[in-house]
């Protein structure tokens, strides 16, 4: 990642539980971080809902309602965000197929099929790794427009 | 996270409240199948006034309804999309499926 | 700790680095986690104040304002929440003058010296395990009043 | 973070703003030495009106300036405390070297 010659203004990681009320914390968490950039209230809406397509599929397909461990990793540069959700779960058979827009595995508990869809449309760049029976990891990065404006102390 | 009004003998009104997740999407939608389920409800009508965010479990929700009431001839209908809803259904095509209206008097009128 | 022998509700980890900028941002992560509890306003501000304390105390006292990283851990349970605040840094030597009201290593920094005193106060048990060179981890915890009335999803 | 006025010409109020922690105390105290050097400035009064939270390093703060003010026999005061801000103040006796008033008013008349 291009980023990653340069040395982020900030950094953090934070461990939870695949719980279903832990999607909105990680929403709180990510968007609380961001807010250091001064981002529009558009672009952290779209990096709250893309955090939350994110989380979500890991609970849901990742550990499949059982508990395990997501990781959210993020770094603040002066124009950009970049952020990855981390499981250690099911992992990803064909990843070409999944990013298609409404494919589902998992039709039966009405999935929409449109998450990575949501997360590509609304971040500026998706990556997707994954070992099936190992994890997933999702890195995504939204670029933050008028940085020149913004204060980024 | 929500509140279910009857509106017409068959139509139920829901007025979402917050941010709709897949922890509450699968809440909402439990409340909703437990009332369709006694009443005889046909239409329902979704309040987004108060919803200050929605993702795609919201989507799933909703497309879950309308295959259900699709089968006695429902319809859904939806009004006050805010900012960051519209996004959504946009990208996900709900509006091919579902009736975006002004008002829940032109709602109760014309779904 | 009486609470480690029951599973927790929930658990989080979160590493951020030791900038003052973040002294807000755990503020807000470890509220929000805490609201699962559906604690009292009272409650929750106990909490973050307490969490501003310990995170403000690694920043200045623990690396003196060079940039380490700070983990927070925290545990949910219906009665009660558990946060500990761990540095890597300098270290306490003698942790019994640092407990004393209005006892600062640092006067030329404007301390005055309460934190650990607010800590005390404000949550139902503080604990301090130090090593000069190696680093302090504070745990604390609060309990919380009417939880017959509160509801855990 | 908030916001200095010149309420007379030797005295200044200071509407402190949101939360006041480490961070924003540094930053604050910054501003107001600034303006105390330019000026000849005796007293401060802080209105807490706006403020949501603070910790210990507003009581620094606050006292640093206490100190401060002290050499040339000014004084602090501060006015609508809030609930935390307020239990922050008894733990640490803050109230022993500041005087609290009831209103900007009260504060210039008797300070
Ligand atoms: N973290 C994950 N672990 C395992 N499989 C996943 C994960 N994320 C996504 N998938 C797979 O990719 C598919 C498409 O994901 P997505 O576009 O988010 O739609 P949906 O979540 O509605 O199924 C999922 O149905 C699932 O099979
Ligand atoms: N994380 C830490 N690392 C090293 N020293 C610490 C740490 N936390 C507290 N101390 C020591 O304990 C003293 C008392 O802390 P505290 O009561 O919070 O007051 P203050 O932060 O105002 O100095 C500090 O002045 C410092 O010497």
């Amino acid at each position: 990642m291009r980023g990653d010659f340069v040395t982020a203004l900030n950094e953090m990681q934070l461990d939870f539980l695949s719980k279903s009320q832990n999607e909105s914390f990680a929403r709180v968490v990510v968007a609380a971080f961001a807010s250091q950039l001064d981002p529009t209230l558009d672009e952290l809406a779209d990096i709250k809902t893309a955090v939350s397509e994110a989380v979500t599929n890991c609970i849901i397909h990742g550990y499949e309602n059982t508990v395990g461990v997501i990781r959210i990793k993020s770094k603040l540069y002066t124009d950009k965000i970049i952020i990855s959700v981390q499981d250690w779960g099911k992992g990803i058979e064909d990843i070409q197929k999944a990013r298609q827009p409404l494919w589902t595995s998992k039709p039966e508990l009405e999935r929409s099929g449109m998450g990575f869809t949501i997360m590509e449309d609304f971040m500026d760049k998706l990556e997707i790794e994954s070992t099936p029976g190992e994890g997933t990891i999702i890195t995504m990065v939204k670029i933050l427009r008028d940085s020149s404006e913004r204060n980024n102390s | 996270m929500g509140e279910i009004v009857k509106v017409k003998d068959d139509m139920l009104k829901i007025n979402l409240k917050g941010e709709i997740d897949h922890h509450i999407a699968s809440i909402i939608k439990d409340e909703i199948d437990r009332y369709i389920e006694k009443h005889k409800i046909k239409n329902i009508l979704f309040n987004f006034k108060d919803v200050s965010f929605m993702d795609s479990s919201g989507v799933g929700m909703i497309i879950g309804r309308y295959k259900k009431l699709q089968k006695t001839g429902g319809k859904i209908g939806v009004i006050y999309l805010t900012p960051q809803v519209k996004k959504i259904f946009d990208i996900s095509g709900l509006l091919n499926i579902v009736n975006c209206f002004r008002d829940e008097r032109e709602a109760i009128e014309k779904l």
